[in-house]
């Protein structure tokens, strides 16, 4: 009896660790040219806690440049993107981050206001993935499914990703356990150049009013950052595509007034940023590169600074150390990739 | 819209003076041409003998062929203060038989050649023969009285749908209906004189309303494509070249027959500016074709059933679509509200998928002599509980996008339940037509064996299909029979035949 | 509802654990509202269906078992008053009238089937013989899941309380539980009542045994329904569906590949449906005995769908060819045709009605119907010639060679497989013009021009079918040698096994949706 | 009981019908020969072996079958 009870220990361990491992070998790394899906879980890795926390989608994490923040100014700062991050996701992983610090800071895009429902499932995925469970996760696991997905495939990715056996490539092993930073602090440079070209023209819509569902996830961020004590703040990064409609710009507006927030539309403050557009932008537009994300940072910067009164860390021994180390990494990411840049 | 107008033939009395001359219809063929003066006389003249014969405010059969004369005829009966229904020869024999049935007319139009037919039908009225009829001395004061008396929600025609369940049934269409029909669709799809109809669709369905009465109300011109040609797509489009036709109104396995052919790397419609279609969805992969060919021509989606007269929403192409979306059916005409009903009767959400229901004077009067199944889809407005208000249940589900437009999203019969699943093959469809090498395609499920079967045709074996398909669906949704036909079966106005298919 | 959905596999796992929790008392009223539960969520009104079945059948064999209970009470007590003669024909009377419950209690059951499943397949037929202006419309009915098998199951214990095999259950949520147990509603098998009875409304303990056999079977069961079957049904699909394409032995590869597709889908399902009743403490009854290895047909309809061949055996062969009108044309014919022919006339009718049956049992369709058919005369022909075989083997003495053996399988498999196409081309004449194209249009170049690469299997697909083929077959012969495959007392081996096979039935399980690496390209912003 | 052996024996030559205890269990006699047993059974002793009475039990052995037959006469 006592042998069939060591032997039933044993051959459960053999089970979940077996399939255990082959989760992890399974799931994508997102370690090559797609890196967003990596993004998530790169957070638990902060030992420190950040004055400002960036939420949204990739209007933040590719515009933003945290170590500009940290060496201008001495903020620390953390930005929780993912790709096409809908705001209830930006909303739970608020809620998440809150478990873990207390920023005195929160810096929302509103972007993704313009979503009202789930949309895909690949970007869903990116964004949960890397989410460690609590209850933030599976209420936003619930909030974000297409009528395709199951909950189940999110607890047990390995649902999801079984067929990938099929195109497992030496990364998936190389990664399996320790993976590379693909942004610091949560942002994702680029060095690459490619200016802005036109943009098709505003599609007119029938509705220019936002979803019910994508306010409510507004109204309940602004109560979070409330019962914190924490500064809200709302900005639309300065990217004039895809087209942010000044209806919607209206309504945003007239929303922060009413609660008493501060809302900042960037568009119009390009010039008054620094912005380029012939060079500060890697993808004709609408994302900004290093260069644009290290003006856009700079500007900011200085906006919170003097509003907010947050203080400068640079000789804070707590963090000195922590980001020594972070801008060296930024700096090898940044001669990184114009290697490869140039090698293109 | 002219709130004076309380007949349809008004569009006609008027343009006759203005346009004379001009051909209202033609099929192609110089002797057949119809110029407004001869329409306006030879309707008038039918109208006149109508009444002398003592047939008033009832069914007038008209079983000619597709020609511009039964058109006349058709007016014919309008001007008689009767109410035209239209049949043809190509019809199916017990669906002509069951429309003689339920109508018991008094009275018939034919031709020369359907009048020998007549004779084997199980019709024991008046046949008058069109030839002679105008030649019928016009009585104006007659046909003046008419007039007078008709008010606008007298009907105009019966045309008889299939419906889901097979059994012909008869939609009775007011002056008033229809007249709300032509102002608003004119106005969206932006008719003028200088319009060109080439008529598709067989005359005994209500989607030819289209190019009727908007050749009258501007003085435009139709020409009736004769119906061989759409099995030869270069000669068709050579054929719209040769008369001009900048406008069509086609159901859309009509246009991808053009499109899946490759028929424009050989010709291109030269005068073509606005496609306007209907009754099914188009695979984006063929509209695209379709737009790459004619960049600067208009694209609109018409969706309506017959029951609310002909179209009653619209979508103007405005945006490139991906491989995988529906072209949206957008919003109402003017003067038409959409109710989008969930399973419990109430609006739905953003986003949630309900029931399309049509509200307003498009409405048509509802079946003939079938009261029963008149009243089980012209329902009291759920949502109004204080005073009468009709809506018709169109029994198509729908919804709407980010975006606030309706879609269409599949007939009620069509979201299946197979393996536990809630599956709708109009989704399946979809993904199957993007795939390079389809012609068309359909998905019907067969109840008693629990099995989905896809049936396309194409330059592509089931195997490629497979391989496509198990990228692109879960597995649930992969049809358990795919088979590959040389055409698929089209139903008499074009539409794939999906009862036939299911009885494969 | 299908075995391999995320629904049915939490609708089983909750009502087992709770099963030995509960009170043991409650364990077969456990089973019963979950059976409930099954069908509901499928679909509510399919629980109208079943229950109408239940109804009639429990008050039909109540009022059988009633007229029993007092023929017998009222022989008893006039013991010593009545006649031989007056008992017969107290008993006859009361048989009659027992016939008449047996009547409405079947033509409920079995309208209802009829009804749900047939009524558009005869008005189909009937229109094919009206003019075009006469024809029937087809009726818009929905058909209850397994109503085949539940009305199968329910007529079997009708017939047996007639014939006074069992007593009738005076429980009627015993009875329905009988009627509606939820693992034998995917696909059977059919259940006679008298094996079913004890284990399932028995009390279970929790039996280390139990679990462990049914687990095995379970697991067994998805790694050739989710590995082997899943993964090859579509290559079968596209086979079937271009026949201008995949015609002459394109057409033979889609034999053998739907021969391996229905084992493992049908027999993996089995196991799963055993495998639960199992872990519950319930036995059901075999359905499988390696079909794969029969020697002949006959053996193999003895081997494959068991409880189906058994089921026409008992309630249509059986009272067909024994009833009086049969034996009277038996003795008829045997005067007037003579031994020979005289003979045969019962079994030959009697069977062409249970192979009519069982095709049409199978699905509204001239396919079925002809591929029963088709087994009906391959039988009734290896039958005749049954007597050239013994003098073949009188001759050749290669009867117990072990590799005449082979051949007469393979045969049996090929033949088998053969007459299975009937069941995946569109209609008969098709079926028959394919088989033939296997035979005029041999092109074994398929084989290697990568044409097999085409029909929605991957190199890698074929990789795991061959090994599933070697792992099931090797399976297969040492169960067929030692008729089990690991000792009970194995425990250690036994689980490392399943876990084993539970790592390679979720990862290279053929479910979901595939991974498209395109969808997840960043793409948009 | 000889008759009865005589129509078995008839059927296959190569059996021992009285010793023979597991004639359906070994899969002696399938359900083709049951029939044909029963309709000759029907013809040499005027007995009608009802459809329910095809059980294992009752075909396993010549023995049981004759006492089938016996338990039937009795009865009518």
């Amino acid at each position: 009896m006592k042998k069939k009870i060591i032997a039933s220990i044993l051959i459960i361990i053999f089970l979940t660790g077996g399939l255990w491992f082959l989760q992890r070998l399974l799931m994508p790394k997102y370690q090559g040219k797609i890196v967003e899906g990596a993004m998530i879980e790169e957070y638990y890795k902060e030992t420190e806690g950040h004055d400002v926390l960036f939420i949204g989608d990739c209007e933040v994490y590719e515009n933003f440049s945290t170590m500009t923040l940290w060496e201008e100014y001495g903020i620390t700062s953390y930005i929780r993107g993912s790709s096409q991050q809908l705001i209830w996701q930006s909303y739970y992983l608020l809620e998440e981050t809150l478990k873990y610090e207390k920023p005195k800071v929160v810096v929302f895009n509103v972007l993704s206001l313009k979503y009202n429902k789930p949309q895909k499932e690949a970007y869903n995925r990116m964004t949960l993935d890397g989410m460690k469970w609590s209850m933030s996760k599976v209420n936003d696991i619930k909030a974000s499914m297409t009528e395709e997905e199951d909950f189940i495939d999110y607890v047990f990715p390995i649902l999801r990703y079984h067929s990938r056996w099929q195109e497992l490539t030496s990364d998936d092993f190389k990664f399996l356990f320790e993976k590379e930073p693909v942004t610091v602090n949560g942002y994702y440079l680029r060095t690459d150049i490619m200016p802005q070209g036109e943009f098709p023209d505003p599609m007119p819509l029938d509705d220019y009013s936002f979803g019910e569902n994508a306010m409510m996830y507004l109204d309940k961020m602004t109560a979070l950052c409330k019962d914190e004590g924490i500064e809200l703040i709302l900005i639309k990064a300065p990217i004039e595509y895809p087209y942010w409609y000044p209806e919607w710009d209206e309504q945003v507006s007239s929303y922060a007034e009413e609660n008493g927030l501060t809302y900042i539309n960037m568009i119009p403050l390009s010039e008054e940023i620094g912005l380029d557009m012939s060079h500060d932008t890697y993808d004709a537009g609408l994302h900004l590169n290093v260069y644009g994300a290290e003006k856009l940072a700079s500007y900011f910067g200085q906006y919170i600074v003097d509003n907010y009164g947050l203080e400068d860390h640079r000789n804070d021994p707590k963090y000195t150390k922590i980001y020594e180390e972070k801008i060296k990494l930024y700096n090898k990411m940044i001669e990184e990739m114009n290697n490869i840049t140039e090698e293109e | 819209m002219n709130m004076q107008q309380r007949n349809v033939m008004e569009y006609l009395d008027k343009t006759v003076l203005q346009y004379p001359d001009k051909v209202a219809f033609s099929n192609g063929d110089i002797k057949s041409d119809l110029t407004f003066a001869e329409l306006y006389k030879s309707s008038r003249a039918i109208g006149s003998l109508l009444s002398i014969r003592g047939y008033y405010a009832e069914p007038v059969v008209v079983f000619m062929k597709k020609h511009p004369n039964a058109v006349s005829a058709f007016f014919g009966c309008v001007y008689g203060g009767c109410y035209y229904v239209p049949i043809d020869e190509e019809m199916p024999k017990f669906r002509t038989e069951l429309i003689l049935q339920t109508l018991k007319p008094r009275v018939m139009i034919c031709d020369e050649e359907t009048a020998e037919l007549s004779r084997g039908m199980d019709y024991d009225g008046e046949v008058i023969l069109y030839d002679e009829a105008i030649k019928t001395a016009i009585d104006d004061q007659r046909l003046g009285k008419i007039r007078d008396e008709q008010i606008d929600t007298d009907p105009i025609y019966i045309v008889f749908t299939s419906g889901s369940t097979g059994i012909p049934k008869g939609v009775v269409a007011c002056h008033r209906s229809v007249i709300d029909y032509i102002e608003n669709l004119s106005e969206v799809l932006e008719f003028n004189h200088e319009t060109r109809f080439a008529n598709q669709t067989p005359l005994y369905f209500d989607a030819c309303l289209k190019e009727l009465y908007p050749t009258l109300k501007f003085g435009a011109t139709t020409v009736i494509v004769p119906k061989q040609l759409f099995m030869f797509p270069v000669k068709l489009v050579e054929f719209l070249n040769e008369h001009k036709v900048n406008t069509v109104c086609w159901v859309v396995s009509a246009l991808t027959m053009i499109s899946s052919f490759k028929t424009f790397e050989k010709v291109k419609p030269e005068y073509l500016d606005n496609i306007a279609f209907g009754s099914e969805v188009f695979p984006i992969k063929q509209l695209n074709i379709w737009r790459e060919a004619l960049p600067n021509a208009g694209f609109t989606n018409l969706y309506g059933p017959t029951e609310a007269t002909g179209m009653c929403c619209y979508f103007k192409v405005d945006r490139e679509f991906d491989l995988d979306d529906t072209v949206p059916i957008g919003g109402p005409f003017r003067n038409t509200r959409i109710l989008l009903l969930n399973e419990k009767n109430e609006l739905c959400k953003d986003g949630e998928e309900g029931e399309i229901c049509v509200v307003g004077t498009s409405l048509t009067m509802g079946y003939y002599k079938n009261f029963e199944k008149t009243r089980e889809v012209f329902v009291q407005n759920p949502l109004n509980d204080l005073y009468p208000e009709l809506i018709y249940r169109t029994g198509d589900i729908g919804k709407r996008n980010s975006r606030g437009e309706l879609c269409f999203v599949s007939r009620k019969d069509y979201q299946i339940k197979h393996m536990g699943h809630r599956i709708e093959l109009g989704e399946i469809e979809v993904n199957v037509n993007n795939i390079e090498g389809i012609r068309h395609c359909c998905c019907v499920y067969d109840k008693e064996k629990d099995k989905i079967r896809l049936f396309y045709s194409g330059d592509i074996e089931t195997g490629e299909v497979i391989t496509v398909l198990k990228d692109k669906l879960p597995r649930y949704m992969i049809p358990n029979k795919v088979e590959k036909l040389d055409r698929l079966p089209l139903t008499a106005n074009g539409k794939i035949d999906r009862k036939k298919l299911a009885s494969m | 509802m299908i075995f391999t959905s995320a629904g049915f596999i939490a609708a089983v796992i909750i009502p087992a654990v709770l099963y030995y929790l509960l009170p043991k008392k409650a364990q077969w009223p456990l089973l019963l509202i979950a059976s409930i539960g099954f069908y509901f969520a499928a679909d509510k009104r399919y629980l109208i269906f079943i229950f109408v079945t239940f109804l009639a059948a429990y008050i039909c064999t109540i009022l059988m078992g009633r007229i029993d209970l007092k023929t017998k009470a009222y022989i008893d007590s006039n013991k010593d008053k009545i006649t031989k003669e007056q008992k017969k024909e107290v008993k006859g009377r009361a048989k009659t009238r027992k016939r008449i419950f047996l009547i409405i209690g079947l033509i409920i059951a079995l309208g209802i089937l009829c009804v749900t499943k047939y009524t558009n397949f005869v008005i189909d037929n009937i229109n094919l013989l009206l003019k075009d202006g006469s024809k029937i419309r087809e009726m818009n009915i929905i058909v209850p899941a397994a109503i085949s098998y539940y009305t199968f199951q329910t007529c079997s214990y009708v017939i047996d309380v007639y014939r006074g095999k069992t007593t009738p259950q005076k429980n009627p949520f015993k009875l329905m539980l009988f009627v509606s147990f939820f693992p034998l509603l995917v696909q059977g098998p059919i259940c006679r009542y008298d094996d079913l009875a004890p284990t399932l409304f028995g009390e279970h303990k929790l039996l280390e045994k139990n679990i462990s056999t049914g687990l095995t079977r379970i697991i067994w069961g998805y790694f050739k329904k989710v590995v082997v079957a899943n993964r090859i049904a579509p290559a079968v699909i596209a086979l079937t569906g271009d026949t201008d394409t995949y015609k002459g032995t394109f057409v033979f590869v889609a034999m053998l590949f739907y021969a391996f597709d229905l084992y493992c889908d049908f027999t993996g399902g089995i196991d799963i449906t055993i495998g639960i009743s199992k872990v519950l403490g319930v036995d059901v009854k075999e359905n499988f005995n390696l079909p794969y290895f029969s020697k002949n047909i006959k053996e193999y309809w003895n081997r494959w769908h068991i409880s189906m061949g058994t089921w026409f055996t008992d309630y249509i062969f059986y009272p067909v060819s024994v009833c009086t009108p049969m034996l009277k044309l038996s003795k008829w014919s045997r005067e007037h045709l003579g031994q020979k022919i005289g003979k045969r006339v019962t079994v030959y009718l009697a069977s062409l009605l249970v192979w009519f049956t069982t095709g049409l049992w199978h699905g509204p369709a001239w396919n079925f119907i002809v591929w029963g058919l088709m087994n009906y005369v391959v039988i009734m022909a290896s039958q005749e010639l049954e007597p050239l075989y013994a003098k073949f083997h009188g001759k050749f003495k290669v009867k117990d060679k072990p590799l005449y053996g082979i051949f007469e399988i393979v045969r049996t498999i090929l033949l088998m497989s053969m007459i299975r196409m009937f069941d995946c081309y569109r209609n008969v004449p098709l079926t028959f013009k394919m088989i033939g194209t296997m035979f005029t249009k041999v092109n074994l170049k398929i084989f290697s021009d990568g044409s097999l690469l085409g029909i929605g299997l991957t190199a890698a697909d074929y990789i795991v079918l061959a090994v599933s083929f070697v792992i099931i077959l090797t399976v297969s012969i040492i169960k067929n040698k030692r008729g089990h495959v690991i000792s009970d007392n194995a425990f250690t081996l036994r689980y490392s096994l399943l876990a084993l096979l539970l790592m390679g039935v979720i990862v290279f399980g053929a479910y979901g949706t595939g991974y498209d690496m395109t969808q997840f390209i960043y793409n948009q912003f | 009981m000889e008759e009865l052996i005589k129509i078995l024996k008839d059927l296959h030559p190569d059996v021992d019908f009285d010793t023979c205890e597991t004639l359906i269990d070994d899969k002696i006699l399938d359900s083709f020969d049951i029939v044909s047993v029963i309709s000759e059974i029907n013809e040499e002793f005027d007995v009608v072996i009802p459809a329910e009475e095809i059980i294992p039990e009752n075909f396993n052995s010549a023995k049981a079958l004759y006492a089938l037959i016996k338990k039937i006469e009795d009865e009518d």
